[in-house]
Order: C-alpha cells, then structure tokens, then sequence
C-alpha cells in the first residue's frame, strides 16, 4: 500500500496519459511533467513568505501577520493583490526592452533548474546523464539578469547594487562548485538520481547520507553558506539591503516586475536547497530503515522546509557582513577551505572502509577550519571589539 | 533533420547578427549571450548533452558577464559614436564574402561521408571522464597549466598601477582633502585595551 | 575559533522563538481593536466643554475667548450669543453661539484648560475620531464637544474633584455675598424705619422708594 | 544536403558573421565578440563532425570542444584585459586611433 502512495503522483500521470493517443504520449508526459513545478513551488513561496514573516515575529517576541485569513495565512493573497494593483513605474532614461527583460531573464534559468532535482522515486522531470552540472550552468543565468536589471534602470544605486550581486555572486559560485565536486567524486556521476541512489542504504539503520561523513559535514556546510550568499540572503544581503543602496538592483521596479524578482529569488532559495538536500541530506531517502513507508516526496518537502526554517532562522539572527569582509569570507577562507575538503574526500576514498579515516579526515578539516579561521579572524580583526574611547 | 534544429539555427545565426551590428554596445553582448544559448541548444539537440552544459556555463555564465563588465569598464556603455564601422570597412566585407563562398563550396560538394551509425552516438559523463583520464591526459595537464598562466597575466596585465609609471596622460595622484588624521599616540590604545580586556 | 558566537545568537535566537509558543507572557503584543491597554491618569487627546446638568443651559462656557486667544495652532473659533443665560453662580453670562475646535489642527497642547478661567473646557480621552471625509467630520460643533460634567469626574477623577471643589468655593462665595447683601438691605431697611419712627413727619415718602431697589431674586441652583 | 552539410553550412554562416563582426567594427570589444563567435563556429563544427562522423564513440571531436572552450575562456579573460589596459592608458576603445607604439 505504502509503495502506491509514494507513487501516486506518477501513477496519475500515467492514467492521464493513457486516455490520449500514442502520438501525443511523450508531449503529454512532458507537459504534465513540467506543469507541475510553477504550480507547485509558487505555491511553496507563498507559504514560504508568511512563515518567514511569522517566524521572524516570533523570534523577535511578537506574532507576525495574523489578521489575514487563519492564523495570518492568507497574507501572501494580500501581499499579491497589492503587488498587482500596485503601479508599475518604468523610469523614462531606462532602457524599456531590456529593462523588461530583466525580472524575465530572471526566472527563466530559475525554473529550469528545477528540471534536474528528484523530488521523490522516479520523480524527476529530465534525468540528465550530466544534472548537476545543467544545474550550475543554468544557474549562471541569473547573473545576466541581475546586470540587466541594475543596467537597464540607468541609476547609479541599482548599478552599483548589480555590480554587488553580480561580484558576491561569482565569487560564492566557486566553494559552491567545489564543495558539489567532493560528492561527484565519491557517487562517480553527475546523476542525481545516482547520487541520491547511493544515499539509499541502510547500515544498522541509519541512512548512508553523505553528511553524515567529515568531509560531507564540511561540504554541506559550506554549501549552505555559499547557497545563502548566492540567493542573496541575510548575512549576505548587501546587494538590497534597504539601509545601504535602497533595493540594489531592483530599485527602479514596481508593482509585478518588483514581485516577480521576489518569486525569482525564493524559487531560487527553493533550487539551490533542493540541490543541498539531494547532494548531502540523502534527497527523498528516509533518514531511518523503519521510516522508509513514508513517501519519498515528503521527505524531500520536510528537508526542504526545513534548510528553509534554517535559513529564516539565520535571517532572523545574523547582522549583514561588509563588501569587503563578504569578499575576504568568499576568496580567504571559503575557497581554501572547499579545495582542502576535496583533498579530504580523496583521502577518505582511499583508506578504505575502517575507523582511522574518520579520524584522520575530521583532524585534518578540524585544523583547517581552526588555522583558515584564526587567519581570517586576526587579520580581519573579526575577534572581540577593541574600544578606543575619546580622551 | 529535425525542425527544432533548423529553427534553433536561424535564431542563432539572427542573434549572431544583431550582436555584430547592433550599436549600443551592451545590447551586443546580451545578443550575444543569447547567439551562445542557441548554440548550446544546438549542441543538445546533436546529443552532446555535456558540451551543451558546459557551453551554457563557460559562455553564458561567465563570457558573456566577462564581456559585459569589460564594456562598463571602458565607459563604452552608451556612447554609439557616429560611424560604426571602421575606415576599411569594405575590404573586410569582400574579404568575408570570399571566405564564405569557399567554404560553401567546400561543404556542398566535398565527398559525402559515409552514413553515420543509425543509433545516435552516446557521450556519456563516464566515458568522456575515462577519455579525458587516459588518453587526452596530457592536454588536461596543459590547459591547466594553460588557464592559471592565462588567469594570472590577465590580472597583471589589468593591474592599475599605482602612479609611478611615466604614462603619458599620467593618471591623476589622489588628491589630499584637509590633513591626514595624525596617528594615535601608541602608548594611549595599549592602556585602554588593558583597560577594557 | 570562527563561528563561536554566530552559534551563542542562533541559540538565543532559537530560545526566543520556541519560549514565545511555551511561555505567554513573552508576546507584549496587545490586538488592539480587541484588546486595549487602559489609559493612563492623565491621557489628554482633544478638548471639550463641560456642561452641568442641561448641555445647553448649564454650559459652563461664557465666550470669554481667552482660549480662542491663547491656542498656539489657532484651531479654536467662538461666536458669541447675543443674550444672555444665568450661569451656575445665577448671575446672567453670555454663552458662546458656535464653538468650534478643528481637531486636526489641535496639538492637545492643553493650555486652552490651563487658561479657562470658569474650568468650562477640559482635554477628553477619546482618539478613535477618523474618518473618511476630509474637511467637515474634523471641525467638532459645541455640541459635539460638550461633555456632562459626569462624564468628566469618570474621565480624570483627582483634578476633577480640584475644579469640583474649585467652583464649590466659587458658588459659597458668590452666595455668601448674595446673603450679605440681602443682610445688608435688611438691616438698611431696618435703620430705615428707625429712621422713619424718630422722625416720622418728614419721612412719609420715603419708604416707596426703598422697595424698588431690591435686588432680583436668587435662583435656585 | 545531409544533415552534416546543414550543420557546416551554419557553422559557415556563423563564422563569417563572426569574421565580418571583427574585421569592420570599430570598437575593441566587438573584434573580441567576433573572436568568440568564430571560436564557436568551429567548435559546433567539430561537435557536428563527432555526431556524423564514422566513429562517434571515439570521442576526438567532443573532447576538442571542451578544450577550446577553456582555450577560449582563457583567451576572453586576457583579451578583455588587454582592452582594459590600453583603455586606461589611452582613454579611448576606438582601435583606428590606437595605432602609435610608443608607450
């Protein structure tokens, strides 16, 4: 029974294509297929934006939205209606064609990401031999839509702001490609599926996660870092933080195009999560042996819930870092770090399968991040405050 | 021949065009970004799936922003002169009309090849990974070496240098705005960080 | 070691988020239109006029305009009334015809009380006055603004007992010397008609005079 | 006309677009956007070469089109910078006016 409903979804779409001819069968399977994400993970920004609202109240001792519908859940219709109703400013030096483009150009390598991640058993709209690396191809995109957009609005701040995104942006793509290489080097393929595939044993009941390794640990983390900074979020939110340069690149947008490039950058936060979750976190496999009978796609949905309560958590706590420590963070000690990690992973790969290689991998990491985080620490004086008084 | 492949063709070869004659120089370059999104869909559509993906994350992903930041760079944003073209603009279009009839007719009547296998050939990730590892290690080894010769003489070459070179308009020293803040007395910060750790 | 104190403000923030659901008394915040917090002793909003008993005839107003003068924004506009109505101590005051305050100019400075002299305008509590007609529903009438004089001992209570007992003084005095003068005509009656017994030939006309000039009757509160 | 003629014919057209593009543009970056479409061009000829070609599992055409894309990136990243020094040392972009060797 249990396998029926973790295949359901698949089962539907196969009763709906057995009522169209043969001909139309493999457009039909692909529509469906792809149909399902922007109904799907909009839905999931919806929510998602009420439940960050609700939980940075809570963190900071009061309720959050609660007046629209149930418990405040009917926000995100509010906050949608006034997005459309809102008008939309174009600004009249602007460059109309590609100042229009932009909020476009951003979503459209968003959605296409979504293409390569394995939401449950054999749910995955395109198996690509080579997914991952579509992943991060795609991914590159969004860059030329930010520069369009900060270009385009011919303003000095949202220039400036693009430019910001676009350096943040490029200099967190690297730990975030090398921390994804250590798992590639373990799985042997640039499957998804197969990388999930590998996490799906079980020894004495728990799950083979590859973060439940030292050299996984390290890597989800600085994936997790790395996915903050590249979907522009708190510590690294400098390219729109409302107190340095109004809204970065979106400044000169109002009313729909302002609320596409919001959906773009939680359907992003959505992407590059789902990918954390499928690297590290095991994808759709139960964490337990005996939790296998709940389907695959909740577990992918409840991990995805929750790196995002994560990352609202970290939004709810972390300052925002200077250009200049977010660069030195990025190129000092992120980088160095990912490419001792792959060593690491190379060492764990060839030590075969007994207890000294946790050890020697975790000692090895461990003094990495302590040396790689004292250098940064005194030369970027990110220790304890020194005050110097007025005489 | 399938359509989508002919059509994916003509919008490459229309957007190749636009990024050549356009004049505001970043709509070039975004041109551009799309003329290199049409030829990865040409190389999907010819199964080479891998080449496809790297073509979108070499050119599109970083060429085309590389291209883009060069332009801001060299304030040439916005500022379409009045003629495009250079001075010997006509020898270069004669020039290139004479490469293109010979290589056409280079293709159209060269000895026709073999037929290809009738399954499409399969470039998985494994095999090109086993080609790259044995027999083309040695050209991996020299584009390694190749790309961090190439990364660092371009950041030499871009380096600004700080003003003591004798360039000829001489880049302007920055210019002092009232007195420089003398340093704090040393001995007064040691004591108050006693004070306060 | 790098990341030390980002794990102490997460683990604070973490307590924050789950203590609020534990513990009520975390979340300060009030639902307003539901709940409301009590105001305090002396929460001042606009003005309004204290009336005794009838909110025509016991208005304590008597258009002296000192407050008209004295309101720094000027929000304040008083006609006078042509005739005159007795005022709590009976003797005949004017009373103002229109008396109107424009509440979105009123800073609820409150000097307009501090200035009255007869305690007839004192600050009201009320602050729900919004509404969607921009010109009109701001500018409050006398008979918006007039207020029972109970209303306004429920509203602020010590100071109100001060301009109770303040007036109380008032009102004693005032009949005190309606009883001294009254005193003063009996016994000038009383010297009088001493007067007209030692001399009773020459005073025959005098009395007649006399009985026109008492003073009007007091009224009774 | 094979489908393999199709492919050459395109990459032809790609090249000479590419070729006109440098050779009569007057602003530095545009000869280098030219560059980067005739590197292209060739590229899709070899990728169409390995598709059509007799021995598609051999692999030679494919493995050359990864290599001349990072030849190819590695060529932007330097030309972009030559363009940049000789921008911030003449003030100007326009190559019919850097024509003088003196430094």
């Amino acid at each position: 029974m249990f396998d029926k409903l973790d295949q359901i979804f698949v089962t539907l779409k196969h009763l709906v294509m057995g009522h169209l001819p043969a001909a139309w069968q493999p457009l039909a399977s692909a529509v469906i297929s792809i149909a399902l994400i922007p109904i799907v993970f909009p839905g999931l920004f919806a929510i998602v934006t009420v439940i960050e609202r609700k939980g940075l109240g809570r963190i900071q001792n009061r309720y959050g939205p609660n007046r629209v519908g149930p418990f405040g859940f009917l926000q995100f219709v509010a906050d949608g209606i006034k997005a459309l109703i809102k008008e939309d400013v174009v600004p009249r030096a602007a460059d109309k064609m590609v100042h229009f483009l932009a909020p476009v150009m951003m979503l459209i390598p968003v959605l296409l990401a979504y293409a390569v991640l394995p939401f449950g058993r054999k749910m995955v709209v395109a198996d690509y031999d080579a997914g991952l690396l579509f992943f991060f191809a795609v991914g590159g995109g969004v860059e030329l839509s930010v520069f369009m957009a900060g270009w385009s609005s011919r303003n000095k701040y949202s220039l400036l702001g693009a430019m910001r995104a676009i350096a943040q942006m490029i200099s967190y793509e690297l730990p975030l490609i090398l921390s994804a290489v250590t798992v590639v080097m373990m799985v042997g393929s640039l499957n998804l599926s197969e990388i999930v595939k590998h996490q799906n044993q079980y020894t004495f009941g728990i799950a083979h996660w590859f973060v439940f390794s030292p050299w996984g640990l390290a890597g989800f983390l600085l994936f997790l870092v790395a996915s903050l900074a590249e979907s522009n979020r708190t510590p690294f939110d400098l390219p729109e933080a409302e107190s340095e340069i109004i809204a970065g690149y979106f400044t000169e947008y109002s009313g729909f195009k302002f609320a596409l490039f919001f959906l773009g950058e939680y359907l992003g936060m959505f992407a590059i999560s789902g990918l954390g979750i499928t690297l590290f976190l095991g994808g759709w496999t139960a964490p337990f042996s005996f939790l296998t009978w709940i389907p695959s796609y909740v577990w992918f949905l409840s991990k995805l819930l929750g790196i995002v309560f994560v990352f609202i958590w970290i939004r709810g706590t972390l300052p925002r870092l200077r250009m200049d420590q977010l660069m030195n963070f990025a190129w000092k000690f992120m980088l160095p770090l990912a490419l001792i990690n792959i060593v690491v992973a190379g060492i764990w790969h060839y030590m075969g399968p007994d207890w000294p290689r946790w050890l020697v991998c975790s000692a090895i990491l461990a003094c990495a991040y302590g040396l790689l985080g004292l250098g940064l620490m005194h030369n970027q004086k990110l220790g304890k405050r020194i005050y110097r008084y007025a005489e | 021949m399938s359509l989508f492949l002919v059509i994916t063709f003509v919008v490459t070869l229309l957007a190749a065009v636009a990024a050549m004659s356009l004049r505001n120089l970043v709509h070039c370059a975004l041109m551009l970004a799309i003329a290199f999104s049409g030829i990865a869909a040409a190389y999907l559509q010819l199964n080479a799936e891998f080449a496809g993906f790297t073509e979108i994350l070499v050119y599109v992903g970083a060429i085309a922003i590389l291209i883009v930041m060069a332009i801001l760079l060299t304030r040439s944003g916005e500022a379409p002169e009045k003629s495009v073209l250079t001075s010997g603009w006509l020898a270069g279009v004669v020039v290139t009309v004479m490469v293109f009839t010979t290589l056409g007719w280079a293709v159209l009547n060269s000895t026709a090849l073999p037929p290809p296998p009738v399954e499409a050939p399969q470039a998985t990730v494994k095999n090109i990974g086993d080609m790259l590892m044995t027999r083309y290690i040695l050209p991996l080894e020299i584009i390694a070496l190749m790309l961090t010769a190439a990364m660092i003489g371009a950041v030499i070459i871009a380096f600004k240098e700080d003003g003591k070179s004798k360039s000829s308009q001489g880049n302007e020293t920055p210019i002092q705005i009232g007195n420089q803040p003398e340093p704090l007395p040393a001995g007064s910060v040691e004591s108050r960080k006693e004070g306060v750790a | 070691m790098l990341g030390e104190q980002i794990i102490k403000g997460m683990a604070i923030t973490a307590k924050n988020f789950f203590g609020s659901y534990v513990s009520k008394e975390r979340l300060t915040t009030v639902q307003y239109p539901e709940e409301r917090l009590p105001q305090q002793g002396n929460t001042r909003q606009f003005p309004m006029l204290v009336f005794d008993g009838d909110p025509e005839k016991g208005l304590r107003c008597v258009a002296c305009t000192i407050c008209e003068k004295e309101c720094p924004p000027q929000c304040i506009y008083i006609v006078k009334s042509k005739d005159k109505k007795p005022d709590y101590k009976g003797q005949p005051q004017l009373y103002p015809a229109i008396f109107d305050i424009d509440i979105s100019v009123c800073m609820s400075c409150s000097i307009c009380v501090e200035v009255c002299p007869f305690e007839s305008i004192k600050m009201n509590t009320e602050f729900e006055l919004s509404t969607d007609d921009r010109f009109g529903a701001l500018l409050l009438h006398k008979n918006d603004l007039a207020k029972s004089n109970e209303y306004y001992q429920k509203l602020h209570p010590d100071d109100a007992k001060e301009s109770d007992a303040a007036l109380a003084v008032e009102k004693a005095k005032a009949e005190a010397k309606v009883k001294a003068a009254a005193e003063a005509k009996v016994a000038a009656e009383a010297k009088a008609k001493a007067a007209a017994v030692a001399a009773p030939a020459p005073a025959t006309p005098t009395p007649t005079t006399t009985s026109s000039a008492t003073p009007p009757p007091a009224v009774a509160k | 006309m094979t489908p393999l003629q199709v492919c050459l014919l395109f990459s032809a057209l790609l090249f000479a677009t590419g070729f006109a593009g440098a050779v009569t543009r007057r602003h530095a970056i545009l000869v280098l956007i030219g560059i980067e479409l005739m590197l292209n061009a060739a590229n899709v000829n070899l990728i169409a070469f390995w598709r059509f070609g007799p021995h598609p599992e051999a692999l030679t055409g494919f493995i050359f089109v990864l290599f001349s894309m990072a030849l190819a990136a590695a060529e932007a990243a330097v030309g972009l910078a030559l363009v940049i020094a000789i921008f911030r040392h003449k003030k100007t972009s326009n190559l019919d006016e850097v024509k003088d060797l003196k430094g």
